[in-house]
């Protein structure tokens, strides 16, 4: 469906430009991606840090940090995401308009991080929405934070409009509501999404613990 | 700058119905604390700010000290084989545990000669579970107002005659106190995807649990 | 008489009719409203609403909103905006003149001076009355 | 006699709105952009009066103080740099100072030279960040961010060379110091620190007489000197409100006492105080780093008896405590003989300072409020723990 690159070429040589116009939607957006100004802990300084000038992440078109959700379109999760902010995490990517992507930045958002036996972390933000890009690290240097923009880029332009691998905003069976978790007595109630974070079955107990997990 | 003895001796001179006494800390460091009833521990600490000068609370905190198992040997005289002997035996003692709020004293107006070592103030409560009351020293040094919530919080003292006594860190509706020894937080560890060893029993264990 | 080709087109060499002025009136709308028109269609054409409780829920700072936020305001704002809205107005009249102000009479400057002059004296009163200072 | 007619308690006042609307409630929550992170302040509004504030906290609380008590004592430096992740090497000196105070090690000349070195180093980025943000609340956005960063950026290079990583070093061991300093490291510190007064000059001549920053802050969220010691408020607030107690001319722990080195004092205790009470400190931290960076010695960074990896203290307990940048972090550590501490516990001089949060709120407007409260200067990481 994309124009072959060969072709493209060629007819480049000649002056000829041609396009299609899902490589411009996609063109469009993944160039002016505004993150939301989300800053949780260590890493949001590593945020701010690549929004200065020395490692400028306006040369990617998103030094515009909306601080509504409204007029965002990623949320950087730079920071631990401990129990008593997951709610909050999750009702503001709710409230994100769509074609809406999430950056776990630094080993804390991904899986709790060093913080990981904290009776009040959450063990990595993937339990409740989806996640497109994962930056390990504590904190992830600028430069990585950069790569991970990058392939968030990358991501965004590979996104087809229409057929089976089309994104969540574009196709109407896609999940839109993230239920929010409540702060029970001794825990979130539910501890986890099931449907955005299916539990592996763990290898059943009598067999032998094979390595591979079914099911 | 008194040293704890000196003050203790103060102490005891000003308000001789003050139940205090001395702990001796055996570290390097010689930071001696002072032991107070919490019944007169507001007397006490009115009388340390406004007469010894000590204006400035550093440091409140909680440390729970849980019912140790003591096991002592104890000279019996018993009978064996028909003759009076003494015998060593190891009595087992249950200590009642006890909740604890630990205060760091300076004084910053006269802060001038030489290194200051803290004054340290000991409150401890009747026992862990239902005795857990202990006068807030808020009023008298304004510094103690948050931590004294995070104590409450994390270890459950209650301080009364605290004027806005909440929950600091945790979240409202949550009911444990988590830093207390005997505190089991959720197993919400579930298995990651390569379940390994006790990772691995307890994934099983809920699975299987999950199975029936 | 009037439907002559004349009266409505006007002949160019005489520009007395308004034929331009409409179309670039057109044209100006045309540029405001066709990328939201767009946008609508895309919208409407291609990515499906999907709306839920919790999106459509009041942002505040993450949390469930309390409260609601009809609130009766202190009076002192009413008076703000009063103010701000006078002075808006004359503003906007203040437009033509200015564009206009080498080519004009000195009966026509004296009149704009005097409607001027009539709103500086409103602020004047305002500004005694001690209405702009914030308490 | 408990609390007699002259005993004075400073509990947080109460004022009545005197407008004739009704109280807007409203959370400046978790999410905001001018909380420095998570930290959120339910609100009660009479118009634009704030006529109740109440803070929040909670929301970064990671639990240090409880994984204190299972990691081992040396487990727990790379901990201590997450607490207040824009001073990560202060925060590593306090716990080091308190566990060698609980043990009695002592440090050799030279580590003590390189700790005095990297915490002013600490302090003039952590002063001119605060300072960055301060003004960035205050409408100026991104410009005056960018120049503290761009200093801030040289420091950290600095750090990074040094102990492997920009932000979290994880330098400081008890008894002295991980890795040491190369003689090219202290050149291109003495370059920047000679390079240092010129930038201060440029924040000050871009900052100090700027109208608009002295028309917002001078008079707004004054705090007197006898609520901020009853407080609790330690580092440039209390310096700000007047009261000369900075630990390092108190408690003369390190080498501080060979330098000389002035300690600024406000007179007021307004946020324009504070404002200039940081700059000038910066200004003292830079001449103490010209005297460290000329005279440091020779001779080893650690002293070869002191504890390493496997290390039981005896029983006991300790409470050291240094000048961080944003006021008195102390640790407290009790010990039962055991290989982690039986209990593990940091004195926060961000969520103490921010006691007298509401007393310094009430009655301004919500703007100010954002003022006030970017002057305290906090990290959330250090408030919750």
């Amino acid at each position: 469906m994309a124009v072959e690159p060969k072709l493209n070429i060629e007819l480049g040589k000649q002056g000829v430009f041609v396009t299609s116009f899902n490589e411009l939607y996609n063109w469009g957006r993944k160039n002016s991606v505004w993150p939301m100004q989300f800053g949780l802990a260590c890493c949001a300084i590593e945020m701010i840090a690549t929004t200065m000038a020395r490692y400028d992440l306006a040369r990617f078109g998103a030094e515009v940090f909306r601080p509504s959700p409204r007029q965002a379109d990623l949320m950087i999760i730079s920071g631990t995401v401990t129990k008593k902010m997951a709610p909050q995490v999750v009702r503001l990517y709710n409230q994100m308009a769509e074609p809406r992507y999430v950056i776990a930045m630094g080993a804390c958002a991904i899986s709790g991080g060093p913080f990981k036996q904290g009776y009040n972390v959450l063990k990595g933000i993937d339990r409740y929405i989806p996640v497109d890009v994962h930056i390990p690290g504590c904190p992830p240097r600028p430069e990585a934070l950069l790569h991970g923009f990058m392939e968030l880029q990358k991501r965004i332009a590979a996104q087809p409009l229409t057929g089976e691998g089309r994104p969540r905003h574009l196709d109407e069976e896609g999940m839109a509501e993230f239920p929010v978790p409540v702060q029970g007595a001794h825990d979130l109630e539910p501890s986890a999404n099931k449907l955005v974070w299916p539990l592996p079955a763990p290898p059943v107990a009598e067999a032998a613990p094979k390595t591979g997990a079914e099911g | 700058m008194k040293t704890a003895e000196e003050l203790l001796v103060a102490i005891q001179a000003a308000l001789p119905d003050a139940r205090v006494e001395l702990l001796l800390n055996p570290s390097v460091s010689a930071q001696h604390s002072i032991v107070v009833a919490p019944a007169d521990a507001l007397q006490v600490a009115v009388y340390l700010r406004e007469v010894e000068g000590l204006d400035y609370c550093s440091n409140v905190t909680g440390v729970d000290w849980p019912g140790k198992e003591i096991a002592e040997k104890v000279k019996v005289t018993k009978l064996v084989a028909g003759v009076e002997t003494e015998v060593e035996e190891t009595v087992k003692r249950r200590e009642p545990g006890c909740l604890e709020a630990v205060y760091h004293l300076f004084s910053m107006r006269n802060s001038k000669e030489g290194a200051q070592t803290p004054i340290v103030l000991r409150q401890r409560t009747g026992n862990r579970t239902d005795d857990v009351k202990v006068p807030s020293l808020t009023p008298v040094w304004r510094s103690a107002d948050f931590q004294e919530r995070e104590v409450f919080d994390l270890f459950g003292i209650v301080f009364e005659g605290h004027h806005d006594l909440r929950r600091l860190l945790m979240w409202d509706e949550f009911e444990d106190h988590p830093m207390r020894r005997d505190y089991v937080d959720p197993d919400d560890y579930e298995w990651e995807p390569t379940a390994h060893d006790e990772v691995l029993k307890r994934a099983q264990a809920q699975a299987a649990g999950v199975a029936e | 008489m009037y439907f002559k080709k004349e009266v409505i087109f006007g002949n160019p060499m005489v520009s007395t009719s308004y034929l331009p002025l409409l179309v670039l009136f057109l044209a100006a709308l045309g540029f405001g409203l066709a990328p939201l028109g767009l946008a609508w269609l895309w919208a409407h054409l291609v990515s499906p609403p999907k709306p839920n409780r919790i999106k459509n829920a009041i942002y505040e700072c993450g949390l469930e909103s309390r409260g609601d936020a009809w609130v009766q305001f202190r009076s002192a704002y009413y008076l703000y905006a009063i103010i701000f809205l006078i002075f808006d107005v004359e503003a906007i009249f203040l437009l033509p003149f200015a564009v206009a102000f080498t080519g004009l009479t000195a009966g026509a400057c004296l009149s704009m001076l005097i409607f001027v002059l009539l709103l500086v004296e409103g602020l004047v009163w305002a500004w005694a009355k001690g209405v702009l200072t914030w308490s | 006699m408990t609390t007699s007619a002259e005993f004075k308690s400073f509990l947080p006042p109460v004022i009545e709105p005197d407008g004739d609307g009704s109280l807007l409630e409203v959370a400046m929550g978790p999410h905001h952009p001018s909380t420095h992170g998570v930290f959120r302040m339910d609100l009660e509004l009479d118009g634009e009066r704030v006529i109740k504030l109440k803070p929040v906290f909670g929301y970064l609380h990671r639990n240090h103080e409880k994984i204190g008590e299972s990691t081992s004592y040396l487990g727990m430096m790379p901990f201590t740099d997450r607490l207040d992740y824009i001073c990560p090497l202060t925060n590593n000196w306090a716990y080091a100072l308190a566990v060698e105070k609980l043990t009695g090690t002592l440090v050799p000349e030279r580590a003590e030279y390189i700790r005095v070195i990297l915490a002013e180093l600490t302090r003039i980025q952590n002063h001119a960040s605060a300072i960055g943000f301060l003004i960035q609340e205050m409408g100026a956005s991104g410009t005056p961010l960018m120049y503290a960063f761009r200093e801030r950026e040289k420091i950290l290079d600095l750090f990074e060379w040094l102990t492997g990583a920009r932000m979290m070093g994880n330098y400081m061991r008890f008894g002295g110091c991980r890795v040491d300093v190369s003689p090219e490291w202290i050149e291109s510190a003495k370059k920047f620190v000679a390079g240092a007064p010129k930038f201060l000059d440029e924040f000050e001549a871009l900052l100090g007489g700027n109208e608009i920053l002295m028309a917002r802050t001078q008079g707004m969220g004054i705090l007197p000197a006898d609520l901020a010691i009853n407080a609790g408020i330690t580092g440039p607030m209390l310096r700000a409100a007047g009261v000369n107690y900075d630990l390092r001319k108190v408690d003369h722990y390190g080498i501080y006492d060979r330098f000389s080195f002035r300690v600024p004092l406000g007179d007021h205790g307004d946020i324009y105080d504070r404002y200039m009470v940081r700059i000038l400190e910066a200004r003292e931290s830079i001449k103490i780093l010209e005297q460290a960076l000329r005279d440091i010695p020779g001779g080893p960074i650690k002293d070869p008896k002191a504890p390493g990896r496997i290390f039981k203290p005896k029983p006991g307990e300790a409470y050291g405590r240094i000048e961080a940048p944003k006021g008195e972090l102390g640790f407290y550590l009790i010990s039962d003989g055991g290989a982690s501490p039986y209990r593990y516990r940091v004195r926060p001089p961000s969520l103490i300072n921010l006691t007298v949060l509401e007393d310094m709120c009430l009655g301004h407007n919500v703007a100010d409020v954002v003022l006030i409260f970017g002057s305290v200067d906090i990290v959330l990481g250090e408030v919750d723990r």
